[in-house]
């Protein structure tokens, strides 16, 4: 369990890039950060590793101030992914550098072995151990890089946009890595991302940040139902609740709710044809299945 | 007067130990010792030192201006070379014992990346940029501090690692003695260009030896700190890219092929 | 060291005030022959007249006068040990004696003088810069240098470094944020061995890059040289500027003269 | 007009890059270019400017073979945005950077200070000029990266992923620019992309690359209906056509087309629900509107 208190923090001892955050990541929860560029992601989610120290507030790891920890306790517990993974690559092989941080760790080489695969098994990269680094595509580097820090085995991760600049197999493929390490081992994860459509099918909560602040949280769908809030901070609504937004202002048409999945547009839509069409009804309603969005991302 | 000098470095050698070993506790964490500051030379000395450093500045130009004809390409590639030696030479390294923080010279290592002229002017570069705009070193020490680091660092260095890769030493050997003498070498040129300056009616070597032996505790260790670095630096880049490297010195990386285990190509 | 250098001085330059105002030849000129009568100067007044001047002038337009002191505290440093030499190594009339391990150390009068004649010198050669580098940002600054006939090549080459600190930089900072994560300076040895992987990786993307953006200065008419010229123009209020600054320079070197 | 025929590459002699491309960029065309990350996009990019020299196959700039013209006579035609500013950026100020092209191309002290003020102020960067490049965030670097190509006032602009890690209010604003170019000043341009929500938006034409070989092109619409050449090309149908094409296969819904902005699902939606809701179809129908996608981006 991560937290912050009142945490603020400037580069340069004036302008601040963070003001007075709280923010709390509890045991086994998936939270989404998101905000415009410069708005202080990448800053806050230092902050929650050490990486950076506090100008004022504190952060805690598991009740206890951060501060008083080692950083090698600190960084056994809380893994970081980069933005770019060819900040994060440094070995020469894979396997040399998935193995880095646990060679660290101080494990025996059978052990570092034996972790060393199974991560890379586990994040699809099994035939990649002894491929040079500079020969791999970007997804497969953006999994090598979240491979080396799993081998770690931090209760916590924190990702810095892990699916920028790739291609969208490579971000469902990713996202649904990260959902099941989540939901199995239940590694609490807090991931900053531009990526709106992603947010709301992968999260527990999200938070949004503007100039430095969280300006709003909670459950995607409580989020996202404000739309004045997400324009202020320069974000935009997913695409379905866009597309909702409009046909309820522009066509008075009646949803009960905001969808952001498929799924959950496929629902809205289906109650309000059934309403309308009195004659068709019955044979729309049995299809109407209620389910997770399937191949979605 | 060799000997006078050693007499009276005899006589006052617990003076420079103590001096020494004061200095050391006194350092703030990073030490730029190296740079010599604005103001500390007078005015001739500033000068006689303008002049080799001016010399090889313009022979390297000349060198870089006749390779911009060859290959379009090459100054972007110095401009960035430039960069990584002048960040290399403010990487904090860390010093052991103390558990203060070191500073490479860098410029052994640029000579073995780029030659030793180019590596020259790379250096009055970075030497330039952190006078302005860090406020190490100076102008008026400009040239001094180019002789010392830029020019004494390129070309002991890299001479240091053409020997040694005569001798079939390994790349890590060769570049971490490239490292080590260049450091070194450069430390002792500092001394000796401060001790010049300063040493008014007393003796130059004895002068020279207080001033040795005063940056002795943190420079003879940072010259392995330094060896170790370049060393591993150069292997690195010889496992990934080796290429890279043989751009520069075509026949230097030929003889020992096998030297590095496991290169990546 | 890499946290704190992103405040190269000449982040304070792009501010606009009375002294960042002043045309950049100017105050390279004005720079360079006061370094020389801060360096001639037979007493410690020049100097620090110099060094009062700088500094009264750099706190007016607003710069934290912790980061002056931060930028002074290093050559005072190496001025500290050469006064000490100078002391006890300079000159014939004692001062004052130390017994020290069944020596005497001497301290003489003419090398304290010296000792601070050479420190005073220091104080005020380095407040010159930082005068000229925070009120001047990097870019004039070369492109004065340029007019004054400072090899074009130099000057490109300083350009380009100048530029690709900043880039390389924050991938430094960011590969060694990635092996701190992952305890790569967990001890000294394996300090050394990240620090090694570090630069190398450095080294490696330094060339990468450089391919890269080779190809992006072709792509925009690039044949092989930067055009360089110094376009500012020199107005009435630079003259003016020029015209006080020669005062200040000829009473600077007065005060040396007269004292003497 | 550029235009390839046959062309090959491989950079390193064996492993082929880009497999027989015929491509055509019509005059004030808006064409994107999609596909996997390591499909060959920006090597494709640079052999339209003749930054890289095709292993076979030619490529024609305005009937002319690209080889027979002088670099400059290429690049003052073709400009090029690469995908990391930093890259792009290698003056010391937004001022000299931007001048940097039109400098080369010889034009007069004064005509340069004019054309660059032009297209910052266009690019919506009038404040910066005096600014050193690395103060500025990551969205003013990628506008003043597009101002210095559009100073040199090139025919053709390559873009290669021009929208990468910047915000969705930085994606809409950028994308904003190139389509007021394209149809003002006819500006062609191609652009590599990964975003499957944009393209449809923007773009005239489409073409889809994968394994170094265009697999297919044409408008937006007829591209993103072969479902199944999208997912072979490791992409994904936009949103809105996902959504529809769930309604279709498990709903049974009869739709006209798939919908690829928010404005055409709209008016599908609204057809539907005009042929169903019999009592209430007139009220409805005059509020359909057709048109662009507002505020969509
Ligand atoms: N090393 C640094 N030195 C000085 N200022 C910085 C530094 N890094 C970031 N900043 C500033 O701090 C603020 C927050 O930056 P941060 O990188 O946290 O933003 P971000 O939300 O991660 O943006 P992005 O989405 O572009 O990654 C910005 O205004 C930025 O300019
Ligand atoms: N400089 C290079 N040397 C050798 N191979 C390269 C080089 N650049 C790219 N390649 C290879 O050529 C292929 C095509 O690369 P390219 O960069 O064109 O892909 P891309 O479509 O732009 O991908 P992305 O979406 O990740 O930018 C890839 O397999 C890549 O590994
Ligand atoms: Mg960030
Ligand atoms: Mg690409």
């Amino acid at each position: 369990m991560i937290k912050t208190e009142a945490l603020s923090f400037s580069y340069d001892g004036c302008t601040p890039a963070l003001r007075e955050i709280n923010l709390e990541l509890r045991d086994g929860e998936f939270l989404a950060l998101l905000g415009a560029n410069g708005c202080g992601k990448t800053t806050l989610l230092k902050h929650l590793n050490g990486l950076l120290k506090p100008s004022s507030g504190r952060v805690f790891l598991n009740g206890k101030e951060l501060r008083s920890y080692k950083d090698e306790e600190i960084f056994k517990q809380v893994g970081m992914v980069f933005q770019d993974p060819n900040d994060q690559l440094f070995g020469a092989t894979v396997r040399q550098d998935v193995a880095f941080g646990v060679v660290n760790m101080g494990l025996k080489p059978d052990e570092v072995a034996r972790t060393t695969d199974e991560v890379l098994q586990l994040v699809g990269g099994a035939g990649l151990p002894d491929k040079a680094i500079h020969t791999l595509s970007f997804g497969q580097k953006r999994r090598v890089a979240i491979a080396g820090v799993l081998a770690m085995a931090p209760k916590t991760i924190l990702l810095d946009e892990p699916t920028s600049s790739l291609d969208p197999r490579g971000v469902s493929s990713i996202m649904r890595l990260l959902r099941k390490l989540n939901k199995e081992s239940g590694t609490a994860m807090i991931m900053a991302t531009h990526d709106v459509e992603l947010v709301p099918l992968f999260s527990d909560r999200v938070v949004i940040m503007s100039n430095g602040r969280i300006i709003t949280e909670g459950p995607p769908g409580k989020v996202f139902a404000d739309i004045d809030m997400i324009r202020k901070a320069e974000l935009r609504l997913p695409r379905l609740a866009h597309l909702v937004e409009v046909l309820q202002k522009e066509d008075g048409l009646p949803f009960m709710s905001t969808p952001l999945t498929i799924g959950q547009a496929r629902r809205e839509l289906l109650s309000l044809l059934e309403s309308r069409s009195y004659q068709k009804a019955e044979g729309i309603s049995s299809h109407v299945r209620i389910g997770e969005p399937a191949d979605d991302t | 007067m060799l000997n006078k000098g050693a007499h009276w470095f005899r006589t006052h050698i617990a003076l420079a130990l103590a001096l020494a070993l004061g200095l050391l506790f006194l350092y703030p964490a990073p030490v730029y010792a190296m740079h010599i500051a604005e103001g500390i030379l007078p005015a001739n000395w500033a000068a006689v030192w303008y002049v080799p450093a001016i010399l090889f500045v313009v022979i390297g130009i000349l060198i870089i201006r006749r390779k911009t004809r060859e290959v379009r390409g090459i100054m972007p590639l110095l401009g960035i070379a430039g960069a990584a030696i002048f960040l290399v030479s403010v990487f904090p390294v860390p010093v052991p014992v103390t558990g203060s923080c070191s500073h490479p010279v860098g410029t052994p290592l640029g000579a073995i990346l780029v030659g030793p002229f180019i590596s020259t002017v790379l250096g009055a570069v970075a030497l330039l940029i952190q006078a302005l705009f860090l406020a190490h070193g100076g102008i008026s020490t400009w040239g001094a501090n180019i002789v010392s680091m830029a020019l004494v660092g390129s070309f002991v260095g890299f001479g240091a690692f053409v020997v040694f890769r005569k001798l079939n030493a390994t790349i890590f050997v060769a570049a971490f003695a490239a490292g080590l003498f260049g450091d070194w070498a450069t430390y002792a040129t500092t001394s000796f260009e401060l001790a010049s300056a300063l040493h008014g009616a007393g003796s130059l070597w004895g002068m020279f030896g207080a001033i040795t032996v005063a940056f002795a505790p943190t420079q003879l260790p940072l010259g392995i700190l330094e060896g170790l670095f370049t060393g591993g630096v150069v292997t690195l880049v010889y496992q990934r890219r080796p290429e890279l490297l043989s751009r520069i010195i075509p026949n230097v990386f030929k003889p020992v092929p096998s030297a590095i285990e496991g290169g990546s190509k | 060291m890499f946290d704190s250098s992103h405040i190269f001085s000449d982040s304070f330059a792009h501010k606009e005030n009375l002294v960042t105002g002043i045309e950049a030849r100017t105050k390279v000129a004005f720079t360079v022959i006061a370094l020389v009568i801060n360096l001639l100067s037979p007493t410690v007044y020049t100097p620090l007249a110099i060094a009062l001047f700088c500094l009264a002038a750099l706190i007016a337009i607003g710069i934290p006068s912790r980061l002056l002191v931060l930028r002074l505290a290093m050559p005072l440093v190496m001025a500290g040990v050469v006064v000490i030499t100078q002391i006890f190594f300079y000159g014939t009339t004692a001062l004052f004696i130390i017994p020290f391990w069944g020596f005497n150390l001497v301290g003489y009068e003419e090398g304290l003088a010296r000792g601070l004649l050479i420190m005073s010198r220091v104080i005020g050669g380095v407040s010159l810069i930082i005068f000229l580098s925070m009120s001047t940002p990097a870019n004039k600054l070369l492109l004065a240098a340029a007019w004054f006939r400072v090899p074009k090549i130099f000057i490109e080459l300083t350009l380009l470094v100048y530029r690709y600190i900043f880039v390389l930089l924050e991938e430094i900072i960011t590969i060694r944020d990635a092996q701190r994560v992952r305890l790569g300076y967990y001890n000294w040895r394996r300090s050394m061995r990240s620090l090694s992987i570090l630069g190398g990786s450095l080294i490696l993307r330094a060339y990468d890059r450089a391919e890269r953006v080779f190809e992006a200065m072709i792509a925009r008419g690039y044949t092989g040289t930067m055009t360089i010229a110094y376009t500012e123009h020199f107005g009435r209020r630079d003259f003016v500027a020029a015209v006080c600054l020669s005062a200040i320079l000829a009473i600077l070197y007065l005060i040396g003269q007269v004292q003497a």
